[in-house]
């Protein structure tokens, strides 16, 4: 049996647990029945992917007389499709294994087991197919099911409002790709993927496609300004469905461009490389910036999706202009910057969702401001949290590093593109990522800082207690995982080697045999870095040096209340807070490009009431795309809706008018 | 009149159109309404067979009938949904009783009226002399009229009287155009019966004048225009679904504006046939993107359930007359398939909205919500036909939107991007309202609805298929309209 | 074909068209209806005429329909409506006179214009009365929209429904041309017959104006 | 001499200890000699040289105050930043190119370490939950998040004229002296002595020697140390100081500097050459601190800004002075 027989087996496989689950009912053994059963399937998938991407197989593809009369569906499964597949089933396996014990604190299970297994499905079966129709049938179904969890606590408006949102958003995203398809198949009316490869479309055509795809699949995974649903659906979910939203589901969105741009279109000038890097950029940056100024513990990891999303998608476009210029290595390193990238964030962010989860199961809070101090109520969930925030905060030796690592490489390679708009466009957007990274360091340590260190800020967080065996187990699983992927990089790139060689026609040396286990993208002589031996570095001096203080000096310790300059106040409202923290850079960045608008009224010396502090944040994409847009549609509503109520003789005048008009059509008809 | 009797004895046509006329008189007379109701359910089952034996048929064509690609499938369609409404509408009058809405005495009138709209669809769709078209359609108008007045409340009558007036307006100038019709194919064929007959004047299409043709077409348009509910002529359409009883709100939907769309086709097959004539794909394209985008616009105010998707189904009738206006193989297999799938899921849609308006003993859509906690199943079922009708996968509303604009984006990109624009601000008000019904804390009164969910699940179900397979006689009978349609 | 049957049959034809542009300008509804009636009476005549011409008797029948139905009964019934309802006696127009009567001129205009340059293949009497006969549905069409009063609009409706017929028996050999004047005539009776039930005194769409304005699905109150 | 592999290995091993070790010994003298020179330049006689050593050798000894509430994260992050700094500051050639460990970090890697460090400490900031902890840790944030920029745009100016980001290969490149001297790298010269300002706390953005918290970043963070652990972030703060200079030294002053083969007059020499520049930075430093004033916190994105603007000019100037 081929390869992606087998996948199609494990979606199978997801959806026929989806149909168990309904049949089950609100049982409570269908909770760890059904994430069980999904946990198992993945690791198969899992174990295929795997073997498809390592054993470097040949695309193996199936037909199944559905879908399209006379096309029927294609599936296949590639490089691309396994190394994607190993993405999403991963994640997939990590929330069904933190499900079992997360899944028991739901109080409405009915409203996400059936929904569970499907939403799975439908995002492996978009990394299997192979023609447009069952794609974006795949692409739209796997919106669906996400969609129906996203509304499972629907009795909150906001997660009502947040599902509205999110599916009108994908429509949009699917009918962009659709259009993008027509022109693709136009020529041949053919729609399959291999007959679009064959079919040549003009220059023009090929562009309109590209950005058609940039704009669909962008506003799936995220892109700024397509964005306004992401943060609002991701933490409105479950958290292990979250992490999966935002750890998974965006990259399925990373795919549908990569597959399409890089495979699908094939040809392309590098203006478009240009702008994939420009929109990277602005989205890394702009995420990030969001993230920063949230209180909301979901919010915030949702929006560093967007910032994240925003980096691969600066290394896919480096890629594309690399490829678009002949530079065959260089595109290659973007690429596998990117897709390491893609890799890398897949799995700290469900980590970190998943330590979200845990902090809202333990405290039933989200809102930073009423939580902290949390370290001491939930040890390991602190460790796993921290380690998943030093990775998305890009610091060595842990695996975020090496992905921005290898992207700042590609940008450094940057002067041997011809066009002077790359040339000049790329350092800026070296600069982009950078602030990115330093303001993901911040917005982290915020995270961190303000949850899991200082004083607990509300009851429920001093009350809070350790969550489940399960959940603990997916978390410290992810949590190695970012270890071993910072540590051994140049394992994680030979993996990555196939799909580079597919879409690139090069990859990048093999690294496996280098001394030390480095990684040394170019050459030699241009750059490298090994992860090890900074690790066993790190650890050996810190190690040292805190063995030879205690042994040689003091190693006593005394406790002793909180000193703070000598007026320590017990009130845990005396802390920074999770917005005062972000107040500098809310200030330097946010005045002009959120209008943040700050108003403290401060009570008279004698004045008993407390003293205030306001503030006012707008987002920029609802401020000028989205707002003007819903009221133009409301505004044209409410005119249009006068012709509900006319009288019968309007009606006929109406009917009269229009004979009269084809009536005259046809008197000046040749 | 020779061929019409020469149809009989009993071949399937004549079935089709003698077992509901006969069922007329006979229901009229019948006082229980269980008994009434069941026996219109078994009239409506056997239109039905024969409408299925029609399939095995051999096509044949007199001056006044004929039996071609186009109309088999059509028939089999409209039986079947007006088999499955009858089913339906026999649980919901059911209820409709209890709560003293109707009265056993205009069930009577109820019943026979069913079954004489339903026989003067088929006979519109059998019919070959495009005269006995226009008898058809008109009839089943008339019939429908009744109907929707029938709960004789002030906006029961109000909306049927609108229906009447503009309805006979439309029957006028659509027989105007009839005979305009004919006056051009008699100078070519010669005086007489087959100067009506469609399929002859197709044959002549090339030779007639192409003056009077456009000239008569309009008139057509706007006549039969009227009935498909394209705007500016959708007037009634609304109001007739709001105020009538569910099934015939459900039939309006699923099967009137659908003959009424097939007669407008046939017309412009002759047109395509005649070089000369006025370009009927424009005026289509363009009455279509109207239709849609007024429609979608109008979707956002709603407070009526039921208008709701009155007007859902004006926008998806916009969306069948753009692709028969683009006209070429795929869009008008696109075309055909939207019509198919929009009669299925739209009457699906009804038969919920329906059961969905008695648990909570209103139609106003402020008035319902959370319906997910108090009738699940209810719940599942109308919002997997919203999610249907709006053209999400897997559903072949999705299939037949995908072939429509990846093919028309290709030759009409502007129109496509307008046509995009359309379908988003549509589904975007649909799911708005979907939610809000669907989600939320309940509010209201819930009663708890008897009701036989089974025709909802078996257009879903058929809906679900069409999206994922359409079966291989089926494509064959698209690929053949779809070429005649040019 | 002899010249002056043409010339009396397009007498007739031009005969209806000229009375339903007198049924513009009417502005007492006892005399639109007056007017209405001898428009009917012409048609028959001129139906009549026809079925004289093409040989055909059925044509006959259509003419009396025409002549009992439209000439006779339906008028006194209006009249009687008025006089029941005390519909107020005055024609209350949206547009005014003038401008309606050059409007009605236009159409004409248009109609003639489109149906002339059909090629001579054309059967010619046929042509002329076609060209009347499209004129009279469009003016019945207008005085329908530019009047208030709902008999006006009855009258209006009939008076397209006479172009149809003239149309119709126009058209030599048309089929089924004496059952569809039957089932015109039954759909107007239908009409005559909801505006006295529905005690429709001013506009077709309030079914009884102090009760129903009221009772509109979603009316403009809600919004 | 004609080694065999595994002596040239431990020869190898040898020389990155040593300066792995030096970083870290001659660091407090370094430190001290700042604070000498400034205190002269302020008319006062100021501590003497060794005044560091003696500090740390005290606060070692004395037992540390914790505070109650204080987690793990308060008491291993001292080791952490330190062994970042520290592991950082080896990787930076100091005496000579090519050491044995050289190519396991580039440029950027050796500032990602650095913020590691940063990471930690405002971490540490923010334990205990007190109100000058969290303001030191998101000032310094925020100052970090406007260096990084710069920071990676005068790598960018630098790996443009050498081809690598490899600091040692920079280094080598550099030295032959065959790349000249460039408008380009003058300007990078300039952001990253800016930039290093901003880092190391110095004035005008920061004060080490302040007294009063509100103006305080790094000193605001680790105001709850004490004993064993502030030693350490002191200690770590001094390595980051040397780290710099040898930065600074090894991108635009690498003459000296110990290459290819590793005579032992070639490692003496480059040993003196850079104990030279440190003096040098050292003395230069203070004198460049007294003559401004320090800022209040929102000018820095205008002083910082200045550092970005020049390295970006740098690698502008590069594209055109390259003339393709």
């Amino acid at each position: 049996m081929p390869e992606v027989a087998i996948g199609l087996w494990c979606i199978a496989g997801f959806l026929g647990i989806g149909v168990a689950a309904t049949i089950l009912g609100g049982r409570a053994i269908a909770t760890p029945l059904v994430y069980g059963a999904t946990l198992l399937v993945a690791l198969g998938a899992v174990l295929l992917a795997l073997t498809t991407l390592l054993g470097g197989a040949a695309p193996s593809t199936v037909v199944l007389p559905i879908g399209l009369p006379g096309i029927g569906a294609h599936f296949r499964l590639d490089a691309l499709s396994a190394f994607f597949m190993l993405v999403v089933n991963l994640g997939a396996a990590a929330a069904s294994l933190y499900g079992i014990g997360y899944g028991r604190h739901e109080h409405s299970p009915m409203r996400v087991l059936p929904f569970f297994g499907p939403f799975l499905a439908g995002m492996n079966l978009v990394l299997l197919a192979a023609d447009a129709f069952s794609f974006l049938l795949s692409w739209e179904f796997m919106s669906l099911a996400s969609w129906t969890l996203v509304v499972a606590h629907h009795r909150e408006p906001a997660n009502i409002r947040a599902g509205f949102i999110y599916l009108a958003m994908a429509s949009f995203g699917t009918l962009c790709l659709l259009l993008a398809f027509g022109l693709l198949a136009a020529p041949g009316g053919d729609f399959t993927f291999a007959g679009m490869r064959g079919a040549t479309v003009g220059g023009s055509a090929a562009a309109l496609a590209t950005l058609l795809a940039l704009v669909g699949a962008g506003s799936k995974a995220g892109l700024v300004p397509l964005h306004v649903w992401l943060p609002l659906a991701h933490p409105a979910a479950p958290s292990h469905v979250s992490a999966l939203l935002s750890g998974v589901m965006t990259k399925v969105g990373v795919y549908g461009f990569i597959r399409i741009v890089f495979d699908v279109v094939g040809d392309f000038s590098s203006w478009a490389g240009l702008v994939v890097v420009l929109a990277g950029g602005a989205t890394a940056v702009l995420g990030v910036l969001y993230a920063v100024m949230q209180r909301d513990l979901k919010r915030l990891l949702a929006y560093s999706t967007v910032e994240n999303i925003g980096i691969v998608f600066i290394g896919l476009g480096l890629a594309l202009a690399f490829r678009a210029n002949g530079q065959g290595p260089a595109a290659a390193l973007a690429l596998t910057a990117a897709l390491f990238h893609v890799f890398n964030h897949s799995v700290f962010k469900s980590l970190l969702f998943f330590g979200a989860g845990a902090v809202l199961t333990a405290t039933g809070e989200r809102d930073t401001e009423k939580l902290g101090g949390l370290i001491h109520r939930m040890p390991q969930t602190a460790v796993v949290f921290l380690i998943g925030c030093m990775s998305i905060a890009a610091l060595p030796p842990l695996n975020g590093f090496v992905s921005e690592w290898l992207t700042f490489q590609a940008i450094l390679l940057s002067p041997q593109l011809p066009q002077w708009g790359l040339k000049f466009a790329v350092p800026a957007v070296g600069a982009m990522l950078a602030l990115a990274a330093a303001l993901a360091g911040a917005c982290f340590v915020k995270a961190f800082g303000v949850v899991f260190l200082s004083r607990p800020r509300s009851p429920a967080a001093a009350q809070a207690t350790e969550v489940d065996g399960f959940a603990l187990t997916a978390m410290l699983t992810l949590a190695w995982i970012c270890i071993l992927a910072g540590t051994l990089p140049g394992l994680v790139v030979d993996a990555l080697a196939p799909v580079a060689r597919q879409l690139a026609f090069v990859a990048l040396p093999p690294q496996a045999g280098l001394p030390w286990l480095s990684l040394v993208p170019i050459a030699d002589s241009r750059s490298s870095y090994n992860g090890l031996v900074i690790f066993f570095f790190l650890v050996a001096s810190g190690t040292m040096t805190a063995a030879v203080v205690h042994r040689l000096a003091s190693r006593s310790t005394r406790k002793s209340p909180i000193w703070d300059c000598g007026y320590p106040l017990d009130s845990p409202v005396t802390q920074y807070s999770s917005s005062s923290f972000a107040q500098p850079i809310r200030r330097v960045f946010g005045t002009v490009l959120f209008g943040v608008h700050e108003t403290v009224d401060m009570p008279r010396p004698g004045e008993t009431r407390a003293g205030r502090f306001r503030m006012r944040v707008r987002d920029p994409a609802w401020r000028f795309v989205y707002g003007p847009l819903a009221r133009g549609v409301l505004r044209g509503a409410v005119r249009l809706n006068r012709l509900q109520f006319l009288t019968i003789r309007r009606y006929l005048a109406l009917v009269f008018a229009a004979l009269i008009v084809l009536m005259l059509v046809v008197a000046i008809w040749r | 009149m020779t061929d019409l009797v020469a149809a009989l004895p009993l071949s399937p046509v004549a079935l089709v159109l003698l077992v509901p006329t006969l069922a007329i008189p006979v229901l009229a007379v019948i006082s229980d309404y269980r008994l009434s109701a069941g026996l219109n359910m078994l009239v409506s089952g056997l239109t039905f067979a024969a409408g299925l034996l029609l399939l095995a048929a051999p096509h044949e064509r007199g001056d006044f009938l004929i039996i071609d690609d186009f109309n088999i499938f059509l028939i089999v369609l409209t039986t079947f949904v007006g088999f499955t409404t009858s089913v339906y509408s026999a649980s919901y009058i059911g209820h409709e009783l209890e709560t003293g809405k109707l009265t056993p005495a205009f069930l009577r009138f109820y019943h026979a009226m069913y079954q004489a709209m339903m026989g003067a669809m088929n006979l519109a769709l059998v019919s070959n002399n495009i005269g006995l078209m226009w008898v058809g359609l008109e009839v089943a108008t008339l019939a429908t009229v009744m109907m929707v007045g029938i709960y004789r409340t002030p906006e029961a009558i109000e909306a049927a009287w609108k229906y009447f007036i503009l309805g006979s307006v439309g029957i006028g100038l659509a027989f105007f155009g009839t005979i305009l019709i004919y006056m051009v194919s008699s100078t070519v064929i010669g005086a007489g019966v087959p100067a009506m007959a469609w399929d002859e004047i197709v044959r002549n299409a090339a030779a007639l004048d192409p003056k009077l043709l456009s000239l008569a077409f309009v008139f057509l348009l706007v006549g039969y225009g009227t009935k498909v509910g394209l705007a500016p002529f959708h007037a009634w359409l609304p109001d007739a679904h709001a105020e009538g009883p569910t099934p015939i709100s459900a039939v309006l939907s699923g099967l009137l504006l659908n003959v009424a769309l097939y007669a407008l086709l046939r017309f412009k097959m002759v047109l395509a046939g005649n070089p000369l004539a006025i370009d009927v794909g424009a005026i289509l394209m363009t009455l279509g993107l109207v239709s849609l985008l007024f429609a979608a616009f109008m979707l956002y105010r709603r407070r009526d359930i039921k208008r709701l998707f009155a007007y859902s189904s004006i926008e998806h009738m916009g969306i069948a007359t753009f692709a028969f206006g683009i006209g070429g193989p795929l869009a008008n297999f696109a075309g055909l398939l939207h019509m198919t799938m929009h009669s299925l899921v739209k009457s699906a849609i009804f038969f919920a909205v329906g059961h969905v308006a008695q648990a909570k003993g209103t139609q106003r859509l402020a008035d319902i919500s959370g319906l997910s906690s108090t009738h699940p199943v209810l719940a599942v079922g109308f919002a997997l036909g919203v999610i249907a009708i709006v053209g999400l996968p897997p559903f072949g509303v999705f299939m037949s939107e995908f072939l429509l604009v990846s093919t028309a984006f290709g030759r009409q990109p502007l129109l496509t991007v307008v046509l995009v624009a359309g379908l988003i601000l549509a589904l975007g008000a649909l799911l708005m309202r979907m939610q809000q019904v669907v989600f939320g804390e309940p509010r209201g009164k819930s009663d708890p609805v008897k009701a036989s969910y089974v025709p909802l699940f078996v257009h879903l179900l058929l809906a679900l298929v069409a999206g994922l397979w359409l079966p291989e006689a089926l494509v064959r009978w698209f690929r053949g309209v779809a070429a005649l349609l040019g | 074909m002899n010249a002056l049957w043409f010339d009396i049959a397009h007498l007739l034809a031009a005969g209806v068209l000229v009375l339903s542009l007198m049924l513009l300008y009417q502005d007492r509804i006892t005399a639109v209806i007056n007017v209405f009636a001898l428009q009917a009476v012409v048609l028959s005549l001129s139906v009549g005429w026809q079925s004289v011409v093409q040989g055909a008797p059925h044509l006959l029948a259509t003419a009396f329909i025409a002549l009992v139905a439209k000439g006779i009964v339906i008028p006194t019934a209006l009249h009687r409506i008025v006089r029941k309802l005390d519909v107020h006696r005055e024609v209350e127009r949206v547009v005014s006179g003038g401008p309606t009567m050059l409007a009605g001129l236009g159409l004409i205009a248009l109609s003639i214009l489109l149906v002339q340059p059909v090629v001579e293949t054309a059967d010619p009497v046929a042509r002329e009365d076609f060209a009347f006969a499209l004129a009279v549905v469009l003016l019945g069409l207008l005085l329908m929209i530019t009047r208030r009063n709902a008999v006006t609009q009855v009258v209006g409706f009939m008076s397209l429904e006479n172009g149809l017929v003239l149309a119709a028996t126009g058209a030599k050999g048309m089929p089924l041309v004496v059952e569809v004047s039957v089932a015109f005539s039954v759909l107007i009776a239908f009409i005559v017959f909801g505006v006295f039930v529905f005690r429709i005194r001013e506009r077709f769409d309030t079914v009884d104006v102090n009760v129903l304005d009221r009772f509109r699905g979603e009316r403009r109150e809600h919004l | 001499m004609a080694l065999t592999v595994d002596t040239a290995l431990a020869v190898g091993l040898a020389l990155q200890l040593l300066q792995i070790t030096l970083v870290v010994a001659i660091a407090p003298l370094i430190m001290g000699l700042t604070r000498k020179v400034r205190a002269r330049l302020l008319r006062r006689r100021g501590p003497p040289l060794l005044q560091p050593y003696l500090d740390l050798w005290k606060l070692f000894h004395k037992e540390a105050v914790v505070a109650d509430n204080a987690s793990w994260v308060y008491r291993r992050a001292p080791y952490v930043i330190f062994a970042a700094t520290w592991v950082a500051a080896g990787l930076v050639p100091t005496y000579a190119t090519g050491l044995l460990f050289s190519w396991s970090a580039d440029l950027i890697a050796v500032v990602a370490l650095l913020g590691t460090a940063r990471f930690a400490l405002a971490l540490a900031g923010m334990d205990v939950g007190t109100a000058f902890g969290g303001l030191g840790s998101s000032r310094e944030m925020m100052i970090a998040s406007l260096a990084e920029p710069a920071m990676l745009l005068i790598a960018f100016a630098v790996a443009l004229i050498a081809g690598t980001t490899q600091l040692s290969a920079i280094a080598a490149l550099f030295a032959t002296g065959d790349v000249g001297v460039r408008v380009s790298l003058g300007l990078a010269l300039l952001a990253l002595i800016i930039v290093g300002i901003a880092e190391n706390a110095r004035i005008p953005v920061d004060n080490p020697a302040t007294h009063l918290e509100l103006t305080m970043v790094h000193e605001a963070m680790i105001l709850e140390y004490s004993g064993r652990h502030l030693a350490m972030i002191e200690a770590a703060a001094q390595v980051k100081l040397v780290l710099y200079f040898s930065l600074v030294a090894c991108l635009f002053a690498p003459f000296g500097m110990a290459a290819g083969d590793k005579s032992w007059a070639a490692l003496a020499l480059g040993l003196a050459t850079w104990l030279a520049k440190l003096l040098v930075f050292a003395v230069l430093l203070p004198i460049a601190e007294t003559t401004v004033a320090k800022m209040r916190v929102f000018r820095y994105p205008a002083f910082l800004g200045s550092a970005f603007a020049a390295a970006a000019l740098a690698v502008f100037l590069r594209f055109v002075s390259r003339g393709f």
